[in-house]
């Protein structure tokens, strides 16, 4: 089977759903005959033709509303935001229209979109390119949130994302773009050439997007986590030498219960992770709903591991990015709570 | 009371309650004198347009110019019935929401012209996003009165499923967006459906009215840089009836000389036309339509006319404006004009427009007693309740389905 | 005491305001000479000219950036936004300029700025004069969030909002601006002038903006609630004949953790309650803290009582606002968990 | 290869990597030819010179025309001397970047004079919003190098205590705003700080810059919007260095004849400039200054110029533009023009220049080596980690109080 990174696997999800559907379009700011700032739509310009993949003017509201119209009028655009640090001039055309379309009008337009962009930090990129603001959009009725957290999954994830007829926001975590990041900056650079998941069909599949995945089973703590955490998550489960049950959640909203139940209720103990700001973030969703869930299994308090509640550092980043050692405190802490 | 000079301009409209308004200053181009440019004109050369006027009906009440786009009587004739009928529609809406039998409406009094003579100069198979104020777009391209009031009433016929506030329409077969609440944001919509019209190798014409308050939205400046960038099939209106809610369009406008003008700042062929004149609305929408249709991009108009009445019904204008605002306006009612014009062509008369009133009054409180045979906002039936449940994605997720258990339903 | 509803507490809150500091300025679509769509700015343009109660343009990004720049050269503004489903097109300005300038300039710049809005449902408004989008705001580093639920509070919180040095988005439930309601829609209309919260005194006081209220003391079961939902939680809290001890809790970040911890530590139960959609709200964030700060005397899951996950419903308003019976429903079942 | 035709416009740059560059298309007003209004013109009167060019320096270097600000030569020395010093530090801090000593570096190479010519013609008391490429106002205004370059390599001597990415910049003393990654972001703030200035009784102007790309953003209509309403004292400024990123101008611009003429949209006096000509950059914002000060409004400048570098150390320009470009470009250099300028008015030689750039090499040198005193990125020391939480809030609340002891610091 190939070897791709995430960006060649982006790629050719979105290489796929133009060949196979003269209706998906991509857009974005350099995201044409540049291939965008990461390169993700790389090609597909000089492939698919001007009007297929194109350049767009910096207006992240307007991309929004273009897609929009251009959804509701039959077409599946793929739209991309440069930093999700930047989406926010275009979420009240997510909040207000995007996502409330198909509601308002009784059925009678549809909004299948996906809105693609570089997310998470862990690159330097200082407050302003390092943002995590899934919160935002978990609490979007009418909204799918997808954040994969390696190539087999991102192309499974993008294209049934780009085929499924609800809206969808797919952060792409741009710390792993190139290889799985164990949340140990000083370590060398990995590669997604040597890990499982870095082996992706060249043809047409997709990943559910109402899936978790355990990515390491346990019995002590069960470990919630994606995007970037995931792969600190299991490396700090290594380390510790707990037996903890690692989850890749994939798809936040709606985001899989039954996975998650089930594991908390095996193990007892859980630990919610993100790397937003803690207050009001999506750990919160999850932790609301497990306690009442698997009250009557649980050990120990649902921890959070987060950022803390500031802007981003720039010099600092690895003091925000909650890494290893904040992840094996938690599990100590959970497994020593009673 | 605050004695102090300002210490920057704060913009205020010439009058308030108790002035006695004269618009003698405004100056307002006669009927006739804007030049009409090919349908292909470079976008760039239409600033005497859009600091002048399209004014076809002169103050005899006769066409003249090279606007004037020599329509039919029978045509005219059925605008100015869709025109009667909006006003006749509205006023009965507003008694009904005095009556408490809807939440919410808002009229579109004095500015007909501005959406009836506009549909009708596009093809109905043309795709509309309006705004909340152009409800004579429905008229004129026929859509059921009943189901127009089962909206408003959201009640069971409502084909939103009481989703939405009363006037905020949708109706997809009539290829007429859902209006949304939130203001300007389907300007730059618009030119995303029109670009994918042409993507899917239609000659569909977009068209999309703002108002003059919401021209200040950066969604507004989005609308005008996409359809610029991408030269698409689109009409981009702005009703300029001199009012947001309380606030007078020079809060808007600015130091811009007209509303017109703000598309000259994209290279759009931009028309400021007479927004209360059937033939000029009528007019310039179809040299529009025909320049988006045959490939030489967008247009950008200003309507100017005046809002006569309150802004919604939660509203009472007799607190920031005179009453006597409506009158002293100098463009005129649209429906007299054009009335006016047609008699004067020798094609109406008075009795026949009484008659017409009365006939329309008819149906629309005909229609209302069907409308109610649907159900009552108070008393139902309503849409049934699972239902708020439902068009969130295409298909419930675990949240909505236990969520709907919750609510036990 | 003068009796005043919470418009009249909120204009005498900013007349005080602007009377004691000339640099407090208020703005917003018409919230000048007409003194707003609520009437809450009514008169003080005339009092304190036009320089100082505007209107502005319909640009809602614009008006929180005039304020950003107004702030940062030693102005208060004190803006307005119609209408709090409006506030989407300025979040960006409010993300990531607003609440980070003290932060990415270290101090040299400070944005003591007021955002207030008409906020939350259960007026007949529809999708779009309906919304509860604190949430998005709770989770904004560096931002204060402030919800009152009386004309007492109303007016001393806004007061404190507008001589602390930090922003503050101050939200206003517009369904109680006349009178105190109890979440049965068919009842008949309150008064504030029957209730003691409509007391207010006429000079200058500030209720604090970290501190949250016990509005009913009780020993079964604590009930988190802010805004509109606290008179409803509290005739809920009669009703239900279960000795529940309801908090109100004026600010949401940072909220009052002592108040909240000591109450639930001390009945072992709590509902936490938002008007907002379910997932991601800020009952999420209410009951993750609390399950990690009480989670030993917790005895039953900590239920959340909130709108759904759909859009505002314009007919079925009140099959989608929390009311009284869900919120007795809800006392219920925690009492009944064991 | 797609081969069919796009079925809607979408703009390309004329040159692509490969393509040999010529810009004998530009139709490039001559020197001299701009005429200079009075400070108080009716902003909609200055259509001429949003469309044409306000240019000072001729093809020999001359000075000509109404709009020659006839600065005394040191003056002009200062303006060169402040150009070479900005154009040394980018250099270096480029290598400095390629060798790790940074995270992030951004150049203004070949719009030194736009920063430098500007920022010289306010005065120092003047209030700048600039965005990520206007350096050169720091070095005009006198700000410490080595304050600066502690900034970008974020260490113990960074006044922003390492929370900012290089080149964004914050010097409150001086006068200069925060600067913002966000596009646009600061163009309507800048509005509401020159009202603020003028509320508190002050004379001081405001002015901000942002690039050809980020007019697109709805800040940029929010900006000109609020300008134009309030009629504040403020300078608005668009760099047009012909990209945004791999993005040509074409993509924003759309149908607009010039980038200019959008001001004139809203009634602002609006210029376009010669943004590689110190003296027409100067001159035209010593008019747009004096405008200001004096109360006659808001003033909009497009300053056309060429981005002759990378946008930034994460960006390889030979992927969508003629390595030759920069070269081709029909304005040049805005340092050669300067400074043969200078030698045509024997105030200057090549010796001279040579020494010049000599001495502020060493200067910079010199410099990195003291800011290398205060810290390095990778070994330290920085600010202290607890700074993390501060200035959040003016007082830590009990959240930050208990994540900072999570953290265990
Ligand atoms: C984004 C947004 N901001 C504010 C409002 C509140 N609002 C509703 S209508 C209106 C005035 C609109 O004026 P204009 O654009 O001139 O249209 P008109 O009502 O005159 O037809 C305002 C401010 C809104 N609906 N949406
Ligand atoms: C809101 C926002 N969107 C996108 C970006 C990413 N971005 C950074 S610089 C840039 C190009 C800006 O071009 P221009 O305005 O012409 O300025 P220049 O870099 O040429 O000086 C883009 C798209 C951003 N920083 N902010
Ligand atoms: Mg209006
Ligand atoms: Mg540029």
């Amino acid at each position: 089977m190939p070897k791709m990174n995430m960006i060649q696997a982006l790629n050719s999800a979105l290489d796929i759903a133009m060949e196979k559907d003269p209706n998906v379009v991509s857009f974005g700011e350099d995201a044409g005959y540049f291939g965008g700032v990461f390169r993700v739509t790389a090609g597909l310009q000089k492939k698919y033709g001007l009007d297929r993949s194109f350049d767009t003017p910096i207006n992240e509201a307007a991309i929004a509303a273009m897609a929009i119209g251009m959804a509701a009028n039959g077409l599946r655009p793929v739209a991309e935001v440069q930093f999700s640090d930047y989406i926010f001039p275009a979420i009240d055309q997510i909040v207000s229209e995007m996502t409330r379309l198909r509601y308002r009008s009784a059925g009678q337009y549809t909004q299948p979109i996906v809105i693609r962009s570089p997310w998470g930090g862990g690159i330097r990129g200082g407050q302003t390119h390092s943002m995590s603001p899934e919160a935002f959009f978990t609490h979007i009725p009418g909204l799918r949130v997808v954040i994969p957290s390696n190539p087999y999954d991102a192309k499974g994830l993008l294209l049934a994302a780009i085929e499924n007829n609800d809206p969808v926001v797919f952060f792409e975590p741009k710390r792993m773009y190139n290889g799985p990041f164990d949340g140990k900056p000083d370590g060398a650079l990995q590669s997604w050439a040597n890990h499982p998941k870095g082996e992706v069909p060249e043809g047409h599949y997709t990943v559910p997007l109402d899936q978790a995945e355990v990515v390491r089973e346990g019995n002590d703590v069960t470990l919630l986590a994606y995007g970037t955490l995931v792969h600190v998550a299991l490396s700090a489960a290594e380390k510790s030498g707990i037996d903890a049950e690692v989850i890749d959640l994939k798809t936040l909203t709606p985001y899989d219960i039954e996975t998650i139940t089930k594991s908390v209720k095996k193990t007892g103990r859980c630990i919610v992770s993100q790397e937003a700001p803690r207050t009001s973030g999506f750990a919160a969703e999850l932790a609301a709903q497990i306690q009442e869930d698997c009250f009557y299994s649980l050990e120990a308090p649902i921890y959070r591991v987060t950022g803390w509640d500031t802007p981003y550092p720039h010099a600092h980043e690895w003091s925000y990015f909650p890494g290893q050692d904040r992840f094996i405190n938690a599990l100590k802490s959970v497994m020593e709570a009673a | 009371m605050a004695t102090h000079e300002p210490r920057y301009r704060v913009p205020v409209p010439k009058y308030r309650p108790g002035d006695e308004p004269d618009f003698s200053h405004l100056k307002i181009p006669a009927a006739g004198q804007a030049k009409r440019p090919g349908v292909d004109v470079d976008g760039r050369d239409t600033i005497d347009l859009a600091l002048g006027m399209v004014r076809v009906l002169d103050h005899n009440h006769q066409a003249v110019g090279e606007w004037n786009p020599e329509i039919k009587p029978d045509v005219l004739r059925e605008g100015l019935r869709h025109m009667v009928l909006t006003r006749v529609y509205d006023e009965r809406m507003l008694k009904l929401q005095r009556q408490g039998k809807m939440s919410f409406y808002m009229k579109s009094t004095g500015e007909e012209a501005v959406a009836v003579a506009g549909a009708m100069a596009l093809k109905d198979s043309d795709m509309v996003f309006p705004s909340y104020r152009q409800q004579g777009i429905l008229f004129a391209r026929g859509r059921d009165i009943v189901d127009m009031m089962c909206h408003c009433i959201s009640n069971s016929g409502d084909n939103l499923k009481g989703r939405q506030l009363p006037v905020h329409y949708t109706w997809a077969e009539g290829n007429f967006f859902s209006i949304s609440g939130n203001l300007g944001t389907q300007f730059p919509q618009a030119v995303g459906w029109a670009m994918a019209a042409r993507y899917k190798g239609e000659d569909q014409v977009t068209a999309s009215w703002i108002g003059d308050g919401t021209t200040a939205e950066g969604d507004f400046h989005g609308a005008l840089t996409l359809a610029s960038t991408y030269h698409a099939a689109v009409i981009l209106n702005v009703v300029n009836n001199q009012f947001a809610i309380s606030t007078h369009q020079n809060m808007a406008i600015g130091d811009a000389p007209t509303f017109a003008m703000k598309g000259l700042g994209y290279g759009i062929a931009s028309l400021r036309v007479d927004g209360n004149d059937f033939l000029a609305v009528y007019a310039a929408m179809q040299w529009a339509a025909e320049r988006a249709r045959k490939g030489h991009g967008p247009t950008y108009i200003e309507y100017f006319s005046y809002r006569a009445d309150a802004h919604s019904t939660s509203d009472d204008p007799s607190g920031y404006r005179p009453k006597t605002e409506a009158k002293a306006w100098p463009l005129g009612d649209p429906i007299e004009r054009l009335k006016n014009h047609l008699i004067g062509l020798g094609e109406w008369d008075d009795e026949r427009h009484e008659t017409l009133e009365k006939e329309l009054n008819d149906l629309v409180v005909k229609s209302y007693k069907e409308a109610e045979s649907h159900g009552t906002l108070h008393d139902g039936p309503l849409s049934p309740i699972p239902s708020i449940f439902e068009d969130v994605f295409e298909e419930q997720d675990w949240r909505l389905i236990r969520q709907r258990q919750d609510l036990g339903v």
